[in-house]
């Protein structure tokens, strides 16, 4: 806040004062009109346009496309690359807020020396220096390759006279890659085929989250899972928790931690004993047969058994592993397991099918230990770390953070760090927006990564590859052949992919074509696999984790922030945790049943203890937790990533001893924890008021049962009659646009990629952990989660609420100055210069959707720089919400209208739409029956019809937005139902 | 003003204030009648006078109720912007207005009116500035004000102090 | 007017009842001149006492203007207000003060259209109250909103942008009634004082006292007392009487339907109107009795403001009271058989907090509301049981410390209707939590000091009683005794 | 004193004179105009020299803002130093070749200026038909006496090409300092009483509004419809310019 009588404080005082100084004098300070110097000529400019570049999304190693929207040549929204076969033009969360990336305020401004500014000259010279002097003790650790900065590094390192890569991810598929390679002597990831499934087995991964490619993942899992033509295809979450992923399944099967593998092979032995196939695992199976696993697993026979039924019944069947929660010392183990299910199901090369391909070898964490072995011994005289942070991320026990201080560490890292705190010398590198590059996430795909726009005004940045380049270059001239920069390298490699399709264009527009496209798009080739015999020979055991004094400790991988990279950006630590609801902090997940045995209260704070250490974090009641468990997600506690990512919440890191599955590959679970209470009240904030909805169908659910019988509901959906005619009688309304949407419950689920899109999109400020706690943050859209039912039986519904566009708006009315009104399209405008801000509007809002401007809140530079040109950003005072992007509808209008016609149906996506991985929003309008959304909306499509409610409908607000009823396969009882009382014996059947 | 030419007594007491009210009204003059307080006794004796605030408060009372509909009414119109559904030009929601302004006009009138017509009054029935000035009025006397032709004088001067008046004043 | 004194046509002359005294005034044998003085002294300089009370009044007010100046300064979110609570103390006080602002004119013009004749000592005061009152409560619409360097654009006025305001907001219809109110309020209490005023003018003039005398004169409009001018009064008198008293009522009714014309559960009911308006006047009949008892006893004044006033205020308060527990229970009523589950769930929430099924686990936690309802409860409804007792009825002090109770009370029963319903709407993810915070307490302490600091101020400066209508209800001096008594 | 006569006639009238005076200053605010860092004749560069507004303001068609020419459109005519080429000796040049050389934008200060909260494409308003202008809108244009009236104003956008631009921003032809001639420019009336006069436009703005109220009058409300004309010959609705979000969003 600005301190003083600032011109706009005076104005105040003075419009206070005196109505008529305001009127008729009192005029602004003129604004200053800066011109360009040159004009760019390279291609046509216009300002206040929207342009879009395609590039490559490289917040995590999936890889997606993005369609970069610049005005003024300033990035200012993020979107998915509709023509990548990946994610279809959606984007997750994490691909949303790659924006603060590029435009952190905590990204490094300049070359530091030991934490002291140098001129960029001098620590080029610098590095020159000690890459000579160290040549052949180098070592390069970055994130793991996806394209051809591999080729790059492995060159550069040559060049730089030999030295060692090591790649450092901490939620890498090594284990996986490892178990296939045991199982089907592929190393390397499938293709994980949802849609083709009829059921999937998940033994513990995150696949909505951060498994795989998380928003391909969804849309395919919710092209399996949604509901079509009255079948649903069922989900079975095995698991010792439930994620956000587990949420999204019909049915939770608790498992003691560390037993998935056990489980998997006990449906796969009865699978086998019905099918007869993979005759010589019959033996092997045999032993895994569910009576022999159920006391280990916790699961009894008769459950495995009618696993394994509803496999044979409703095959294909597709079960899949992985992730942190099943990672033990033996995740291979498990997941070879896992592999065997789906072999012996009959999975093979219908679900789970194999790339043509061989996969790049990566290496693993344990190549991490020789590394730091070799740095405590003194080999590694220069050591690079690009972006990844591992001080941060690996255990403490393992002594990353000692061994690094006995070499010199040169950082090529944009953002700050933990990692970049500990360098010697940091080289300020760029963001992906800024620079060149590329990435193959899989077979087929081949997606470029393009500089969208010139490097970001107030950070003095270059390129990673071209510091690199540089430095190299200075001892040998002829290294990279010359090339002075990796835009030359990456077009010589791209030169050799056009001439392996085949390509005889010119190389110029080949490339033009390429960065058109943002990449080249094969369909994937496939091999056919069988399983091995060898994997006989892997022997699955219980890791034996329940029973022991303490709970087993289940590092969780966050949603938003993953492994931490995402805590630096505003808006996904300002996003609620889509199951906690919880915003800028870290949580212990506790099952109630334990912590009330504990004496732990729900929120308390609590001291979690392991041998390698101990933090305090606040305890979260979640029913989805196995009882001889906790889980803390992964991403928070930073000590030095910048202002907003620093002292919130703790690194579940810090408990873990470091130890390591097969594959060399961290092994998450294993330790035991003990809790104690500290203090019962902690100051963690949630944005849900009630994690209930009391029956109000707010998130409403039907079942698969119910919808078979329409006749039983069909009369729910009359409309009562009206006293007064519909708006659309009135002359030149809803002419000929009434906008409305759709959103289908049952695709969604609750990953909250549409509430960051819509803070990318609509300049909605971020206001922090103090301000939310009170009910201030300012999100349009919000997810709200709500819990059915008790103890192992729960049921988590999401239900993405925003402005309903009413046409009877409860808001409008009691506006005393028309600053909110019924626009002849449809839409509850809101004119935010005419708000005086009495909030009534907001109190009679029954969705509680409207969001006020309690200060004028900042948006620190360069934060400015992405703010959307085309709204208004809103001032102190004001009310906003969602306006279904008007600003896009506007443009789409001015646009057809340049081509003398009207819109067509799918010409305006709003911004949650747009980025929606599971295609659950649909919006258009409502007055053309031909559209998508009027014929989910409109009670035509019998699939849709019986599902369709509008929330809270008895107010006759009539809402613009028709919500599709989530279809569950079993009941969940509902907080009404009588056996309230029966989560306290709920143990019993746990 | 023309020159006041009469007779102004002050009296202490309201009976005799009330026998010299009425024998001066049986002389033919209607007094102008001083009080430190309203008493109907004086009312009585002065013969039930009456007052027209009560039309101006009707009339001026319509008046705002006609602008209490008319307003909104046009407002609504001049501008259409419809909200949560209801009629452009809603009769319920406009009555409050025409209530209020109703009311507003009407005592706002009711006031100025009085206020208009005591001023007018007092050039219709002057009064001595030796009356006017004496302060007592307001306090604890009642006085009685009666203009009357020259030749009149006399016959009044007696008339008050037979009724005993304090201090019998001639104005010439 | 209860006179005792009428004018017996048959007889030709004043009869006095010599029975029955006036019941507001005591001595009924004070003549006119005595009063004059009486009333008049307590216009004297006054006391160190009274500066230092107008001290402390003045550091109140101060301690408001310094947290609004900061509220304004930094933005509205410097008050606890949120999402969803969006409406706090101020609202909370608005409807506080405007129903303090009840009593005035309710005695002024209702119980003088009704003759209640126990008004004349306490009506001069309760008006002015009611002014002060209705100044202070219209300071907070204005300072709630967000950007109240706009809050014009509430008034209908023609201008450049061509828009006008939506009659159909009952915030639009607030300003209407407020404004009317406060415009009326100030003209009636005005018109009260005329001749008044005209005797302090001429008490000046006869002091000497020139500054005195240019600020009353114009105030008293070229009063003489004439019998032309006493019959324009006393008729436009009876006219504002009657025009104020469907404003006495309509007021607190309009500002019902700020909350009743709203969807929100809890508010969206057809009770508000008179149950706003019986607890406008039980809470303003209280305010008037906390205010008046200490002056009564300060300034002497136990001849005018007689235990006989003090009980019929306290008679109403009982009535008033009856009234405003008889809406609550039946608003509990209506919540359980309307069967709406969002009106049940607010009646439980008042009371009780939330109900065990509602949480995840069956946690109870009390909040403020739930402190605010009892509070509510207590002060209305059961603390003014003991004035049914005669004896508690005629003991001033007890009256007096059951008023400031009923004052508390009836604040939060205002926030009780704003704060709770606003916490526990349709949607359960969007409920929440309010707790003031330092600026709005602040604000909500200078409004106390606004409307005392005006009241201290009136008490020194204008006569805080009828002079005219004391003289009127007193005998009227006569020359022959025999005669009348 | 009492006796003095307090209302004085005199007193009142001078009273009420300065109280007038003193609101009539308030209101005369005259054309604005502010410094600027070049001494910019747009007189100079259009008038003798027939350039055409567009041709620096090259984005006016195209985009919401009409573009600030860059300098390099300056140095374009008159050249660096160096080349003595348009006005080589002038001071005021000198100054735009010394932004040029040390490769500084020039820091016009803005005297058209709309709020924030106001999108304004001046694309749209460059590329309207104006026979979407009411028939009579632009006639009994008297310009020797009200060259700023409304009917002038409309008369020169149906004129159209650099006239257009004039009928906003007054005529930037005749002058030496830019200055924003009507002192409403940018406030809502200002717009609106333009934007009235597009057909349709009055009987949109009271759509809906039925005498009776109580029910829409649907007859009537038919007879409107067709009177706002809301297909054109094109074949596409026309924009509706009565709606807040037209301009705020």
């Amino acid at each position: 806040m600005k301190k003083g009588l600032s011109r706009r404080n005076l104005f105040k005082y003075v419009g206070a004062g005196s109505a008529t100084a305001v009127v008729a004098g009192c005029e602004n300070k003129p604004e200053k009109l800066i011109p360009m110097l040159v004009p760019p000529t390279d291609y046509e400019y216009t300002p206040q346009t929207a342009y879009q570049y395609m590039t490559t999304c490289r917040e995590c190693d999936a890889a997606c496309g993005m369609m970069v929207t610049t005005r003024e040549h300033r990035a200012q929204k993020a979107e998915g690359n509709p023509n990548h076969p990946l994610n279809q033009g959606a984007l997750c969360a994490k691909g949303q807020a790659s924006l603060q990336t590029l435009y952190n305020p905590s990204r490094h401004a300049y070359p530091l020396a030991d934490g002291k500014k140098i001129p960029w000259q001098e620590g080029l010279q610098q590095f020159s220096a000690l890459t000579q002097t160290a040549a052949g003790a180098i070592a390069y650790l970055g994130k793991p390759a996806v394209g051809s900065e591999g080729d790059f590094l492995d060159e550069w390192l040559q060049a730089a006279g030999g030295g060692k890569r090591v790649d450092f991810e901490l939620l890498s598929q090594n284990s996986q890659v490892e178990a296939n390679q045991i199982a089907f002597n592929r190393a390397d990831v499938p293709e994980y085929a949802f849609e083709k499934a009829g059921l999937i087995l998940n033994f513990s991964a995150d696949f909505l989250e951060t498994w795989g490619n998380p928003v391909e993942n969804a849309r395919r899992f919710a092209d399996m899972h949604a509901y079509q033509k009255g079948n649903k295809n069922k989900f079975v979450h095995i698991s010792p928790h439930v994620s956000l992923t587990g949420a999204k399944a019909d049915r939770w099967v608790v498992i003691n931690p560390g037993t998935e593998g056990l489980v998997a092979l006990a449906i796969a032995a009865v699978i086998q004993q019905e099918n007869g196939s993979h005759t010589f695992l019959k033996a092997y199976l045999e032993s895994y047969s569910p009576e022999n696993v159920a006391e280990e697993t916790g699961v009894s026979a008769e459950a495995i058994r009618g696993l394994a039924k509803e496999a044979l019944e409703h095959g294909p069947l597709l079960a899949i592993g992985g992730g942190n929660v099943s990672a033990t010392k033996q995740s291979v183990e498990t997941l070879v397991a896992v592999n065997i299910l789906n072999a012996v199901s009959g999975a093979l090369d219908k679900t789970l099918r194999f790339y043509n391909q061989t996969a790049v070898k990566k290496s693993t964490h344990q190549d991490l230990l020789e590394l730091i072995s070799d740095l405590d011994a003194g080999k590694i005289k220069l050591l690079i770390i690009d972006d990844s942070n591992p001080v941060y991320a690996l255990p403490p026990s393992m002594g990353f953070a000692e061994a690094i201080k006995k070499t010199f560490v040169v950082s090529l890292a944009s953002q700050k760090s933990e990692t970049t705190h500990e360098a010697n010398l940091v080289l300020p590198a760029l963001t992906a927006y800024e620079s060149w590059g590329d990435a193959f996430p899989r077979s087929g795909v081949k997606s470029i990564q393009q500089p969208v726009m010139s490097a970001v005004n107030t950070f003095d940045a270059k390129a990673r590859e071209d510091i690199l380049i540089n430095t190299v270059q200075s001892i040998d001239k002829t290294a990279f052949s010359g090339n002075s920069n990796y835009l030359d390298f990456l077009q010589d490699k791209w030169s050799k992919i056009q001439r392996e399709l085949g390509d005889t264009r010119s190389f110029e527009n080949f490339w033009i074509s390429i960065l058109e496209n943002g990449g080249i798009y094969e369909k994937p080739k496939f091999a056919r696999t069988a399983l091995s015999r060898k994997v006989t020979a892997v022997k699955v055991s219980s890791p034996e984790l329940v029973g022991q004094e303490g709970l087993t400790l289940l590092p969780t991988t966050s949603l938003l922030l993953g492994d931490g990279s995402g805590a630096n950006k505003p808006w996904l630590q300002e996003v609620p945790n889509p199951m906690s609801q919880i915003v800028w902090d870290s949580w212990v997940e506790i099952n109630p049943d334990t912590a009330q045995k504990l004496g732990i209260n729900d929120r308390a704070i609590i001291e979690v203890k392991t041998p390698h250490g101990s933090v305090q974090a606040t305890a979260y009641y979640h029913f989805g937790i196995h009882r001889d468990a906790i889980a803390i997600p992964m991403g928070q506690g930073h000590q030095h990533s910048g202002e907003v990512a620093d002292g919130f919440g703790i690194n579940v890191m810090q408990l873990l001893p470091g130890e390591f599955d097969n594959a060399g590959n961290l092994s998450f679970v294993g330790v035991q924890a003990e809790l104690k209470l500290i203090n019962e009240k902690s100051y963690t904030v949630n944005t849900d008021g009630n994690a209930r909805q009391l029956g109000r169908e707010i998130a409403a659910a039907t079942t698969v049962e119910e919808l078979a019988h329409p006749e039983n509901h069909g009369s729910a959906h009359k409309r009562p009659t009206e006293f007064y005619p519909d708006r659309s009688e009135t002359a030149g309304y809803y002419k000929p646009y009434r906008w409305g949407m759709t959103i289908d419950l049952d695709r969604c689920n609750g990953c909250s990629a549409c509430v960051v899109a819509c803070y990318a999109e609509n300049n909605i400020p971020v206001v922090g952990k103090i301000r939310t706690a009170i009910g201030r943050e300012m999100s349009w859209i919000r997810m709200e989660r709500y819990i059915e039912g008790y103890g192992d039986d729960f049921e988590t519904r999401f239900s993405p609420m925003l402005c309903q566009q009413c046409g009877n708006a409860g808001c409008e009315t009691v506006c005393p100055v028309y600053a909110t009104y019924h626009n002849p399209e449809g839409l509850n405008a809101m004119i935010y210069n005419r708000c005086v801000g009495t909030r009534y509007c907001s109190n009679n809002c029954a969705y509680k959707v409207r969001r006020f401007n309690w200060f004028n809140y900042e948006f620190p530079a360069p934060l400015d720089q992405q703010l959307n040109s085309t709204i208004t950003t809103r001032e102190v005072g004001v009310m906003e919400k969602c306006t279904f992007c008007v600003q896009r509808i506007k443009t789409a209008k001015y646009d057809a209208k340049d081509l003398s016609r009207d819109l067509e149906d799918g010409e305006v996506l709003t911004a949650c739409q747009q980025t929606c991985p599971t295609k659950a929003i649909t919006f258009g309008n409502l007055m053309d029956p031909e559209s998508k959304v009027a014929k989910s909306a409109l009670r035509e499509t019998a699939d849709k019809r019986d599902r369709q409610y509008e929330v809270l409908a008895e107010l006759n607000y009539k809402p613009a937005i028709t919500y599709l009823k989530k279809v569950n396969t079993r009941e969940v009882l509902g907080h009404n139902s009588e056996n309230h009382d029966s989560h306290q014996n709920s143990e019993n059947h746990g | 003003m023309s020159k006041f030419t009469g007779v102004w007594a002050i009296f202490e007491y309201l009976d005799e204030t009330t026998e010299t009210i009425e024998q001066v009204r049986k002389e033919g003059v209607q007094p102008t009648v001083i009080s430190p307080c309203p008493r109907h006794e004086i009312d009585h004796a002065l013969g039930e006078p009456t007052t027209i605030v009560p039309w101006i408060a009707l009339a001026f009372g319509a008046l705002g109720c006609f602008i209490g509909y008319s307003l909104p009414a046009w407002t609504a119109s001049d501008w259409v912007l419809p909200v949560s559904g209801k009629p452009i030009v809603a009769i319920p929601p406009f009555t409050i207005i025409g209530f209020e302004l109703t009311i507003l006009f009407a005592a706002i009138h009711t006031l100025a009116g009085l206020a208009l017509l005591g001023i007018i009054d007092s050039f219709r029935f002057p009064i001595p500035k030796g009356a006017k000035d004496y302060p007592r009025f307001q306090r604890d006397r009642f006085g009685v004000v009666v203009r009357c032709e020259e030749s009149k004088l006399e016959e009044f001067e007696n008339l008050m102090k037979k009724n005993g008046a304090e201090e019998v004043h001639v104005e010439k | 007017m209860g006179t005792t004194a009428e004018y017996n046509a048959t007889a030709g002359k004043v009869v006095i009842d010599e029975h029955q005294g006036h019941p507001g005034i005591k001595a009924t044998t004070l003549d006119y001149g005595q009063i004059n003085d009486e009333m008049l002294a307590m216009l004297d300089k006054p006391r160190p006492s009274y500066y230092l009370l107008l001290l402390g009044f003045l550091m109140a007010l101060g301690l408001g203007a310094l947290s609004l100046a900061i509220q304004v300064d930094v933005g509205i979110g410097y008050s606890g207000i949120s999402h969803p609570i969006a409406w706090g103390f101020y609202i909370t006080n608005f409807v506080f003060w405007i129903g303090i602002g009840h009593a005035g004119t309710l005695i002024s013009a209702v119980f003088y259209l009704t003759r209640a004749p126990w008004r004349t000592a306490i009506y001069r005061s309760a008006e002015a109250m009611t002014v002060f009152a209705v100044m202070t409560a219209g300071l907070f619409p204005l300072l709630h909103t967000g950007r109240p360097w706009l809050a014009y654009w509430l008034i209908p006025y023609p201008n450049e942008r061509m828009l006008w305001v939506n009659f159909k907001s009952p915030l639009v219809w607030d300003v209407f009634a407020v404004t009317t109110y406060m415009s009326v309020s100030i003209m009636f209490f005005m018109l009260g004082l005329i001749p008044d005023m005209a005797i302090l003018r001429d008490e000046a003039i006869r002091k000497g006292k020139k500054l005195k005398a240019l600020i009353y004169a114009p105030m008293a409009l070229a009063w003489r007392g004439t019998n032309h001018q006493w019959i324009h009064y006393m008729r436009g008198y009876l006219i504002f009487a009657a025009l104020a008293t469907p404003l006495v009522f309509s007021v607190h009714s309009i500002v019902s339907w700020d909350f009743a014309m709203s969807s929100v559960p809890g508010w969206h009911t057809t009770i508000f109107a008179p149950y706003f308006v019986a607890g406008a006047i039980f809470s303003g009949l209280s305010m008037v009795m906390t205010v008046l008892i200490p002056m009564r006893a300060v300034f002497g004044l136990q001849d005018y403001i007689t235990n006989h006033v003090i009980q019929s205020v306290s008679k109403m308060i009982i009535f008033t009271s009856m009234i405003v527990g008889y809406a609550y229970a039946s608003e509990f009523f209506i919540g359980y058989y309307s069967g709406s589950p969002f009106e049940r769930a607010i009646f439980y929430y008042r009371p009780f907090g939330e109900m065990e099924s509602w949480t995840l686990l069956g946690e109870n936690q009390i909040n403020f509301p739930q402190i605010a309802f009892w509070l509510m409860v207590f002060c209305n409804v059961i603390a003014p049981i003991p004035l049914w007792r005669w004896k508690i009825r005629n003991n001033a002090l007890a009256v007096w410390i059951i008023t400031i109770f009923v004052n508390i009370g009836m604040w939060f029963e205002r926030f009780n209707i704003v704060g709770s319903s606003l916490q526990h709407e349709y949607d359960p993810a969007a409920w929440g939590e309010y707790w003031p915070t330092v600026v709005e307490v602040g604000i909500t302490v200078g409004s106390f000091g606004f409307f005392f600091t005006l009241f201290t101020l009136f008490a020194k400066s204008l006569p805080p009683m009828a002079i005219m209508e004391l003289k009127e209800a007193t005998n009227p001096p006569m020359r022959n005794a025999a005669k009348g008594h | 004193m009492l006796g003095k006569k307090v209302i004085n006639l005199k007193q009142y009238f001078l009273v009420g004179l300065f109280v007038s005076a003193f609101f009539l200053a308030l209101n005369t605010t005259t054309a604005y105009a502010e410094e600027q860092p070049i001494a910019f004749s747009h007189k100079l560069h259009t008038v003798q020299n027939g350039i055409a507004c567009q041709y620096c303001h090259l984005y006016a068609r195209r985009s919401f803002s009409s573009g600030v020419p860059p300098v390099s459109t300056c140095i374009g005519c008159h050249g660096p130093k160096e080349q003595k080429l348009v006005q080589p000796d002038s001071k005021e040049v000198n100054k735009m070749r010394t932004f040029w050389s040390d490769k500084e934008p020039i820091p016009w200060v803005k005297i058209h200026d709309v709020p924030d909260f106001v999108r304004f494409p001046h694309k749209e308003h460059i590329n309207a038909d104006s026979n979407r202008l009411l028939d009579d809108a632009g006639a009994g244009c008297d310009t020797k006496n009200a060259p700023r009236s409304l009917e002038c104003k409309l008369a020169q956008f149906r004129t159209g090409g650099d006239q257009r631009c004039l009928a906003c921003h007054g005529d930037v032809r005749q002058m030496e300092v830019i200055t924003q001639v009507d002192e409403n420019f940018g406030k809502m009336g200002w717009c609106m009483e333009c934007h009235l006069q597009v057909k349709g436009a009055k009987e949109r703005k009271r759509t809906g509004s039925t005498i009776a109220g109580w029910y829409h009058a649907k007859e009537m409300d038919k007879k409107r419809e067709a009177a706002i004309g809301l297909v054109n010959e094109k074949g596409y609705h026309n924009p509706n310019m009565l709606d807040c979000y037209t301009c705020h969003y």
